[in-house]
């Protein structure tokens, strides 16, 4: 059955940064704003999109995120036909191996949007915290008549060294990609998302796999090949909030900034909604002694203490006196009472004994608490 | 087969919320901060392993189907069983059947179509969170052809006038059904009936011009019947009327009741909205308090019930109230012993108050 | 957004199906074997994209639901947007339209909450099978406030006596709207309206008590409408008599016409019944007939469309009828020029001939 | 969530006899019946008996069986917390491989079970054509207080040889599992149903994953073991019709056994109903030239021709003056005019030129002819 476009959403990685977060998670199933996964925001983007086909390639610790991800209910990705899809690495007799890079997981995936013999292939990846209309970039695609476009956005001039950076032409024409340049020509950094004509990029998949020396990677080495080869490649610009939650610290603040007001990401906009599996725990309660403030708590939790500046999963309990600030609490995390917790990311099902003090301010980053740690302290 | 198939008949249920049941019917009213008084019945029948649920309904549909959609959210959704809304929609010039006879001779497909041998029969009034699993070995066991759900109460409260009492006798069986104030022992208007005894009891009733299934159906014919009784002894209330509506809205702010009807079993199933976590600003003051997800919260709210989306502005405050579905109480606003249906609107600088007894309701899309 | 939004509106849709439509509305009327006349309009929205689909019901709608179920087999079965029945349940007394115009006042919210501009309408007797995609481009770039469904024909048919006539100017623009029974040019009354021109018009025709969305809304208004046209040349008929309805039954037996309707285009979706492959045994003797799955067949069928589940004995002879679901036609019956609604039993060696302007029409649920 | 029962659907072989019919597809994918595919009636069997839990175990050419599998939806098993999951071998960052053996399948999705914490495993395989209540079996399995109960069919005497027989007292107590004997004591074959209280069974699969010298078999390993163990297994008689469709000669037999009418197997069943995906496609057209007889033809076919005997699936064209007898077609086949066709298997899409003669009767199995027979006739 034809489909116009098809999504292709990498969330393989392993986020080696987040440490503890992601020892027995896949990043993009990290839980994220009280509510989410951190997949849920490009799940919720293709939704919002109307893009209904969507491939999900999962391989480090798939469990968690093929759970969560189940049949697609919450996104309306629940279809007979199309719908979500989860793409394993294939084992086949001989045996299987991870995909080698972004550029061989859709290779090793074409039969896979064959079937829908699409005009154009969305490729993007479930590690990023953003609200995006990726309807509007194809029809950017399709007006600009383009093989390929790649997702921007502006980065401060001093930051762009980090990035990989597209030279264009004032009309958003790519000349060039430069990937972490130390003196870059520009500040419009690639998203890591990509609308490709399916038959173009079909071809070039082909050829990157034959070649041995290729890291088979969009970035790398597909998008220089295009350019190479004289096809037309745009930037298409986003403006608004974009955050790759790479690391503890950056993780942690792009929690608290869903506690901002002014940002252009916000999780009670009516037009786009960010969905998500819901628990169907009952309202929360906060009882006569708790104190709650500058704070995003979820259903089915319990405060008898004061919340300050912070974020709460579903069913969390914080008993009388305890003090829980600037901190990221996974869901049934329970706090006993007497206890002063700051600058703390506690994970899942995390008890902590009355009395404890957590104090995250004196490290670099805001500590992460599993039970191991709480073990140790008792 | 030995298993059940779900009826919640809400044909002899009146609109006894008021101002909150003019566009509604009692089932859909909104009750503990994001339910509707239907879901504590739907939960516990599909809980009970039920899989297939008929609702009876005769008028003021329109926001049960909204609230119930596909089934969906009930696990409900299937291909074969699933959920049915029900409303008269019947053109046979034959037909005869009064009162909730006509509902049961006008959907009999539904009861034949079904492999179940037993139908659970409900309303909507009875809150409680559980399953019947119990009740039904109990009348496997008993072989009975009608069990009765009971509850025993300490205290007689005004909802508890209109419901009938049972007198017990050995392995519960029903030796009468009175109106009798001083017997604690009461119908919950929940029952087990077998579905060819219910099948014959409606041409009974049908033959004879009846008009009310229970009444005439199964109580007057209760010497001819097996009838015993299951007594549920978890947490439960009878909402019946706008006091009872309120007080036990409030009521659950009481931690133990809180406890005991959310967590003493698996969770009740709603609709699913998709509300972001509550959010409370740097200014928000909150206290004894049932809120639910979408909230955004600036000003003082206590002893009180949020249901979903409600916003709070700074300076406004909130004192034993019941705020529906996404009112928006502006600055400066105080509100106590009110009930706001939802949408509605209170621009600033407003005070409402009502008494416990008597709350201020306010009907639903109203701005004021 | 540039994206549709679907009304099937069934409220000035008369039962002419007399037999037939005793029970159910005109829409919910099988056709062709395995689909209700609703599913050609519904599968045509959901091949032009159309995520939300409203239903416009007045009586008899039970069956309808039953049909439609959660919308699941038209892939309507959506958390955001889906398949709304939307029968009457209103209750607000300041209420004062009439005719459509009270779905269309009481189902404002339908419209306000999709992010569609625009509102694909349609009733249920044009059948053909086709995306509108065209439509809307030339809708669109056209920036037209209405643009009317037509189709041209060559011989004037009496179902097409009650089609308005469309006169055309350049580029489709629509000069009038005429009775006109010479004009080849028929309003399909399927069309695409902006939607805050159906929000006004609906106002409009509120404030002036009118109770016809189309007649008083839009046509009265075609001086202050940019109104253009569109011509469908697929395949198409109407149905809207029982003449009618057995006519083109029957001419899908014309191996052009099965072509045409079913192949030309991807599937009509409708009901999944999940019936097994069509069991000829081995004294079937079956010509020139459409049949169903589920069917079992061990005697001889001419002519003749057999929807699913039907049973013919051996020995019985059924031709130019048309046959519905689960009907059993027993050892040695004959009949001819027939219509069997669904469930009828035609005990054995029994003989029934109609004409064909005149079949023989026998009401569902029969034995005979 | 705590689940009754958990079942587990092996569906990863290859079905080497079936030769051309599993070249690309896996055998519980192979079309059957004129309508279904042959895992449709495992498939349907759980929905059938409420077990809404349900592991499908693929590994062979799975492409077209998880795309016939989908969400699960026309059994009933779309569900939001469980229904049908398909557990495909895990790809490890060092690589994949095969399941060993039914006892490894089920050992390697141990976690998928776990999170269900189940009373019973049933444990099935989607090779066979049967119409059985699983959850009477269970009920047996539970009057028993059987540690694993084994589900058997009477098979005649001299057939036992080819069988794995058990042994059992006359209260159906298995006391001796005899793969293929020689001189069977008994004619009581198992089906490879099996039911296992999960906490036992796990166990097993514990320790048998341990040893290197097992084949990991459920047959052969586990269930010995557990009556050397002396633990309680007990057999389940099961009468009604069940077929191995293993080779072409009993996939043609099987098919060829619908259009018997005093068989127990019966897609007419109302109470019982097989499921499959339906394709919506219009009632069938038989046209004037035609003659049916003895067959079963699935909607979207248009018969011109002459049929007898035979099975045809969805949209098959038969011509004007041809002749198909004892056949099974598969899914769009199109057949010319003035062809012959006899106890032939035709593979989907393919299409018959005018006057081509197959005849399967010289052959001892009935021939099975894909696009490449064709192509070489001409």
């Amino acid at each position: 059955m034809k489909k116009r476009c098809v999504g292709m959403l990498l969330a393989g990685g392993e986020g080696k940064r987040l440490g503890l977060l992601t020892k027995n998670l896949a990043k993009p199933a990290v839980p994220f704003g009280g509510k989410y996964r951190i997949i849920d925001f490009t799940l919720s983007n293709c939704s919002n999109s109307g893009i209904y086909t969507v491939g999900v390639l999962t391989q480090y610790s798939p469990l968690e995120l093929n759970k969560h991800i189940g049949i697609g209910k919450p996104w309306d990705l629940d279809r007979q036909s199309d719908g979500v899809t989860i793409l394993s690495p294939y084992t086949a007799k001989e045996g299987g191996s991870w995909y080698q890079g972004t550029a061989d997981a859709i290779y090793r995936n074409i039969h896979y949007i064959d079937q829908y013999d699409p005009e154009y292939v969305l490729v993007i990846s479930g590690d990023h915290i953003y609200q995006m209309d990726y309807d509007a970039m194809i029809r950017h695609h399709e007006e600009k008549a383009s093989d390929a476009t790649i997702s921007v956005i502006e980065v401060p001039w001093e930051e762009a060294p980090r990035f990989g950076i597209l030279n264009t032409k004032d009309n958003l024409e790519i000349y060039e990609f430069d990937e972490k340049p130390a003196e870059p020509k520009s500040n419009l950094a690639s998203m890591g998302i990509y609308v490709f004509n399916w038959r173009t990029l079909r071809e070039y998949l082909l050829e990157d796999a034959a070649k041995s020396d290729s890291d088979h990677d969009f970035g790398k080495d597909v998008i220089p090949a295009m350019l190479n080869d004289e096809k037309r490649l745009y930037a298409y610009r986003y403006e608004g909030y974009w955050k790759d939650v790479g690391t503890i610290q950056s993780y942690w603040e792009a929690n608290m900034d869903l506690l901002e007001e002014d940002l252009s990401v916000s999780l009670n906009n009516k037009s786009w909604r960010t969905y998500s599996q819901d628990t169907n725990f009952p309202p929360q309660f906060i009882d006569s002694a708790a104190e709650v403030e500058n704070s995003l708590i979820n259903s089915g939790s319990w405060i008898s203490g004061t919340v300050k500046n912070s974020i709460l999963f579903e069913c969390i309990h914080v008993g009388r006196s305890s003090h829980v600030n600037e901190s990221i609490l996974h869901p049934h995390v329970k706090v006993g009472s007497g206890c002063e917790i700051t600058r703390a990311i506690i994970m899942e099902n995390v008890v902590i004994p009355d009395g404890t003090v957590i104090d995250g301010t004196t490290e670099p980053e805001p500590v992460v608490i599993d039970s191991a740690y709480i073990a140790q302290l008792t | 087969m030995n298993t059940m198939m779900g009826l919640i008949n809400l044909e002899h249920e009146h609109d006894f919320l008021e101002e909150l049941t003019y566009f509604r019917c009692g089932a859909a009213a909104p009750f503990a901060g994001r339910y509707r008084l239907i879901d504590f019945t739907l939960s516990n029948m599909v809980k009970s392993g039920i899989e297939e649920v008929a609702v009876f309904t005769n008028h003021k549909y329109r926001s049960l189907m909204d609230h119930v959609g596909t089934g969906a959210d009930w696990e409900l959704a299937r291909r074969h069983g699933g959920l049915f809304i029900l409303p008269p929609d019947w053109n046979d010039p034959t037909d005869i059947s009064r009162g909730d006879l006509r509902h049961f001779h006008n959907n009999r497909d539904y009861f034949h179509r079904s492999k179940a041998d037993h139908v659970l029969i409900s309303g909507s009034q009875f809150i409680a969170n559980t399953s019947l699993d119990e009740a039904f070995s109990h009348h496997l066991h008993t072989d009975a052809d009608v069990t009765l759900i009971t509850v025993e109460v300490d205290e007689q409260l005004p909802e508890h006038m209109s419901q009938l009492r049972v007198e017990k006798g050995e392995d519960g069986k029903v030796l009468a059904l009175t109106n009798d104030q001083t017997n604690g022992t009461l119908f919950t208007n929940v029952y087990i009936i077998k579905k060819e005894v219910l099948l014959r009891l409606v041409d009974q009733c049908i033959a004879f011009h009846k008009d009310h299934f229970f009444f005439h159906g199964v109580k007057e014919n209760m010497d001819d019947l097996h009838m015993t009784s299951w007594n549920y002894d978890g947490f439960s209330l009878f909402v019946n009327s706008v006091e009872s509506f309120y007080r036990h809205n409030i009521n659950l702010l009481d931690p133990d009741a809180y406890q005991r009807l959310f967590f003493d079993n698996e969770y009740v199933r709603t609709k699913i909205s998709n509300e972001p976590p509550v959010k409370y600003r740097t200014t928000a003051d909150v206290k004894d308090t049932l809120l639910a997800n979408g909230c955004v919260i600036d000003g003082s709210v206590e002893n009180s019930v949020l249901f979903r989306g409600v916003k709070v502005k700074k300076g406004a405050v909130v004192k034993n109230s019941i705020i529906m579905q996404r009112c928006t109480i502006e600055d400066g606003v105080h509100l106590e012993n009110v009930v706001l249906d939802k949408d509605v609107s209170i621009s600033g600088g407003q005070t409402f108050i009502g008494s416990s007894e008597k709350p201020f309701v306010v009907a639903k899309r109203k701005t004021i």
